[in-house]
């Protein structure tokens, strides 16, 4: 129950990533103890309430990587030093935790959550990165995931396209067990499909309109699935059965919208 | 097996494998919510209130923690229901489903109905919208309008019509009187209870619609009483609901004279396994009480 | 010192030295309890609701826990006004007191409120009283009625007049406003909610009464906001109700619009000390935000 | 706040104890864990509730010592083994726990708590017992006790009379530090003043109409002492500043009466 109840927190501090992300430092114990995957609803007070991964942990402070998409991430945005946010979480349950050889795929600010799991366990286990973008100066954390293989959708670094291309290439050339990876979800089908051929495990995080967060409203299901309490990783095996994942998803009024 | 025969009910007509039912605006936005609701072992699901048009609902946030419960504002998102009925028609579902609609007037009511009529088993009017000549009053507050909705949606429709109660009145049983003389096949009781949280490290109301419904234990007992009261005053089944969380919950609204029980805000409290395992506590009272389950129901007012 | 002046609050003439009041029911069924009670802290002690004649009040069990607070049926136990103004002549108490009246119709109400006056600092006319003519609906529910006694009882007496609402109605505000225009100095939100507790063991109902009113936690959100709709709805002071029972609720109900708030049901959960801890707490606040009590007071409607 | 939610149990068993006292026999775990002088409300289903004493614990079962009086209580005698009672409690403050020779002084079903006290520490420290009663018949648990002295009304048996002959007697004899009582108020307040006569030590157990057990309601007030949470056990320092101890108590509906 307790952590249901939201927590009033002040932005300890603010720092550009990408010209469309920024990480926000917060304090806030119980997500800096949350397993990576895990995600947060945070409340930006006048305006929304969305849900964000935690990107990593100092002590009892997190970093919360936020990209501008539309009026609650803008006003996030806005946000300085010492403006308060709501939190509450951590919800739903996070990446296994990599004990063999593995790969993260991370796509755009979907690399946030994978950030954290490199964090935690970089040192226990080899773990290597593949990251994509849309362009050279959306890569997010290079400096501290020292990606195997980089890919932008124009070209400007890496290999031209999605990070599937580099993915393949690195599969084939080193040993790896299990797969995590989050992003769009054309970009998880993609890896989903990868991993079936190449028959690896895979942890996906997967994306939805989250409304409550708490298993209650239905804004994030897919088939019978609530991404906020049933994932929002999710392994192979519950992939397989979906019918939904990768095709469709849904709006905020839950009208069924081609991905 | 035992356990089976033992929970099944007859609600209007309706045959339901034990008598719990998902409440209305939890996991009901698709079919493929309902359906995982189904398997999980609900009798009976509801789906989220379907209007006229699609609604994108309340900005966010849309659900507020508060002691013993949950404040929610969701706005009644919904696809609209052409697009919900047409999605529901591809699914079979095990479990009986209840259609829940929301609307302005009669007439809005009755095209909803007429729409969503050969895909479910029921209907449920949600009689909670606030209705539009007079704001903050709601429909469900103004027994001729009640009667003229019902009777309206009863005469269109030839499948059972619930009508669900708001408890945000002075005397309950005059509302469900106004239902049952419209011709309502029963009574769902009760919606959430209009109630507020203001954060005080920032001074703002929480939810972005400001104000929401509050659910879950915290109402149980207002809803234990509606149930009661609305036993004595009608003769149509009841649907309880509010704050049904444990199994004592379950056969307190029982004994108190509901038919059935919809279930919502539990869900989130204790998860998906609460219809199991609400069915098997209420199976074992059954048997170590040596009753079956139409005894219990009312039973308190014996008393 | 410092803590003292800072919680001073002015409400409809009255002064008090913080904005904590003991809500009407709890305790106050003799002077010694109410003295109890200004000497651990509150600014003001409400009485026992007192009627013309002595009651012994509802047949026991008079209260239940529930989930997140109590159902009471006391059922309005008293010694009758007379008997208890006589006695309340004799103490001399260190906070404001409030008389709290309830009665049939408005010449009971004025008779009541005649003997009292001369005892007490402020009236309270609890109006939840069920009205005899059609039994279930309060007087409370009725704004005609609410009218009637309220500006009856203003005419007899010369000491700011409180009505106290009950959130058991579809509008509060209606309400509210009927007891503004009747010339009230103020109003108190909110009474407890009607409620019901059946024991599965026996399927019977607990109270003697068999049901009763809810208070504590579980009623918070609907009191904050009931306050919160009539700050925006009335001018006249509102004096806060309903489970309050940290700082953070306290707060709440202010930002919400109260001027004043009662404290019942915490008495039960933390014990006589939650005056001086609810106090001490919204000192600090007050000291961390920089703020005095009367900033805070409607603060919310800022957003 | 586990033990205010009323707890259904089976009666064990049912014993005449004197023509107007039964004890009850019942299986609660959370009062057999109490402390001798604390109270349980207990609901006879189909009639009231009342707040009794617990007077004596037997692994997991308590003894209840109902004195046949009033609607309640009658109703009460006609239940039967197996009959059904709700408890919650206990409530209050019990006995300070005897260390130092002490004497018990009951009158009536007042001597139920002392029983109890007995149980759990004559072995420990040095106890001696007083009991009254209306007459013979109507002594309490004399066997187990074993009391020094006793007195009845009607002088049926041991001295004519109250139990304060018998108790000034047996201060003036043995070395007591602290008295123990529990019994009709007059009793009590006569108890009262021979201690402070005596300069002895006081633990009282009080009697008031309690009509919630948990300190709203004010039925059960004495001055601004709720003896359902205050008390019902009280110390000499504290009976000094009672105006109404002994003199007033109050009626169903609040209203003050002589004792
Ligand atoms: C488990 C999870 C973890 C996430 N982690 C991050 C993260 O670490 N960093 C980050 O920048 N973003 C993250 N997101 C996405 C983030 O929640 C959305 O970008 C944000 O909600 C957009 O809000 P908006 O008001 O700016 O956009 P809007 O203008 O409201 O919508 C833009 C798009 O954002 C998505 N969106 C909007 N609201 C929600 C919502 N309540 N729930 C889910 N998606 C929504 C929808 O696809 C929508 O079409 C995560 C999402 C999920 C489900
Ligand atoms: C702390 C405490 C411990 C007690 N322990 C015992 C015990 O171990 N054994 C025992 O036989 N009795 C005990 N009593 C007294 C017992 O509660 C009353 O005898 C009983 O309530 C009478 O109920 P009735 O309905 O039979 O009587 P009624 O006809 O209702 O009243 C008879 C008299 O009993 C008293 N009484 C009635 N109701 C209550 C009430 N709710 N609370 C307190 N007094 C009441 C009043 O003095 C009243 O005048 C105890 C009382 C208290 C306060
Ligand atoms: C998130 C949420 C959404 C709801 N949406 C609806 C709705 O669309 N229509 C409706 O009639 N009731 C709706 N309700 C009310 C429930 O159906 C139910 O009446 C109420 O929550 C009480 O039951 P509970 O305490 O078991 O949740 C909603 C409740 C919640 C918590
Ligand atoms: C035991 C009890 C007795 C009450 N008696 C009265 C009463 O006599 N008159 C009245 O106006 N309100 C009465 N109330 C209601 C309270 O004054 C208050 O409005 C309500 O309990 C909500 O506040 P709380 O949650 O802080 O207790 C009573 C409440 C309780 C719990
Ligand atoms: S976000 Fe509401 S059920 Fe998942
Ligand atoms: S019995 Fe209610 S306050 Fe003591």
């Amino acid at each position: 129950m307790g952590k249901d109840k939201i927590r009033i927190r002040k932005i300890e501090s603010v720092k550009d990533e990408t010209p469309t992300i920024k990480t926000f430092k917060v304090f806030d114990p119980p997500s800096a103890k949350s397993d990576p995957g895990q995600f947060l609803m945070v409340w930006v007070p006048g305006s929304g309430e969305i849900p964000l991964a935690v990107s990593a942990v100092h002590d009892d402070y997190i970093d919360l990587a936020v990209k501008r998409r539309g009026s609650t991430t803008k006003y996030f945005h806005e946000l300085e030093e010492n403006d308060k946010l709501g939190i509450r979480g951590p919800y739903g349950n996070g990446f296994k935790k990599p004990t063999e050889p593995s790969l993260l795929v991370g796509g755009g600010y979907g690399i946030a959550p994978l950030r954290f799991l490199h964090q935690k366990y970089a040192e226990q286990a080899q773990i290597h990165v593949v990251a994509g973008a849309s362009t050279e100066q959306e890569l997010l954390f290079l400096a501290e995931l020292d990606p195997v293989a980089v890919s932008t959708e124009d070209g400007s670094r890496g290999i031209e396209g999605t990070v599937l291309a580099p993915m393949r290439e690195v599969l084939s050339e080193v040993e790896v067990k299990t797969v995590y990876t989050s992003g769009p979800e054309k970009m998880v089908r993609g890896v989903y499909d990868i991993c079936i051929n190449k028959e690896v495990k895979l942890e996906a995080s997967l994306e939805r309109i989250m409304k409550c967060g708490v298993g209650l409203c239905g804004s994030c299901l897919i088939d019978g699935f609530r991404v906020c309490q049933d994932g929002p990783v999710v392994g192979l095996d519950q992939l397989k059965e979906f019918e939904e994942f990768g095709v469709w998803e849904r709006s905020f009024s839950g009208r069924k919208e081609r991905i | 097996m035992a356990e089976k025969k033992l929970l099944e009910v007859e609600l209007a007509g309706l045959k339901m494998a034990n008598p719990l039912i998902l409440a209305s605006g939890i996991m009901g936005t698709t079919p493929g919510g309902l359906n995982r609701v189904a398997r999980e072992g609900a009798g009976g699901v509801t789906t989220k209130s379907l209007g006229p048009e699609p609604r994108e609902g309340h900005p966010a946030p849309n659900v507020v923690k508060v002691t013993a419960g949950y404040l929610n504002a969701m706005g009644l998102p919904n696809p609209g229901v052409e697009e919900f009925a047409s999605e529901l028609k591809e699914v079979e579902l095990e479990a009986a489903v209840f259609g829940s609609i929301f609307a302005h007037n009669d007439d809005e009511f009755r095209r909803v109905a007429r729409v969503l009529e050969p895909t479910v088993d029921a209907l449920e009017l949600n009689l909670s919208c606030p209705h539009a000549e007079s704001l903050g009053a709601a429909i469900g507050a103004r027994p001729p309008l009640v009667e003229e909705i019902v009777s309206a949606v009863v005469r269109e429709v030839n499948i059972p019509v619930f009508a669900k109660l708001t408890p945000n009145v002075s005397d309950i049983t005059e509302i469900g009187r106004a239902a049952e003389l419209a011709g309502a096949d029963g009574v769902v009781a009760i919606n959430t209870l209009p109630g507020m949280s203001i954060d005080v490290g920032t001074r703002r109301p929480i939810l972005g619609n400001k104000s929401g419904g509050l659910s879950g234990p915290a109402i149980h007992p207002v809803a234990v009483k509606s149930v009661y009261d609305l036993y004595e005053a009608l003769s149509i089944p009841i649907i309880g609901a509010g704050g049904i969380e444990s199994g004592e919950d379950l056969v307190e609204t029982l004994l108190a004279g509901a038919n059935a029980c919809q279930v919502g805000t539990a869900i989130a409290d204790t998860g998906m396994s609460v219809f199991r395992e609400l069915n098997s506590w209420l199976a074992d009272y059954l048997d170590s009480h040596q009753m079956g389950l139409s005894e219990l129901i009312g039973a308190a007012h014996d008393y």
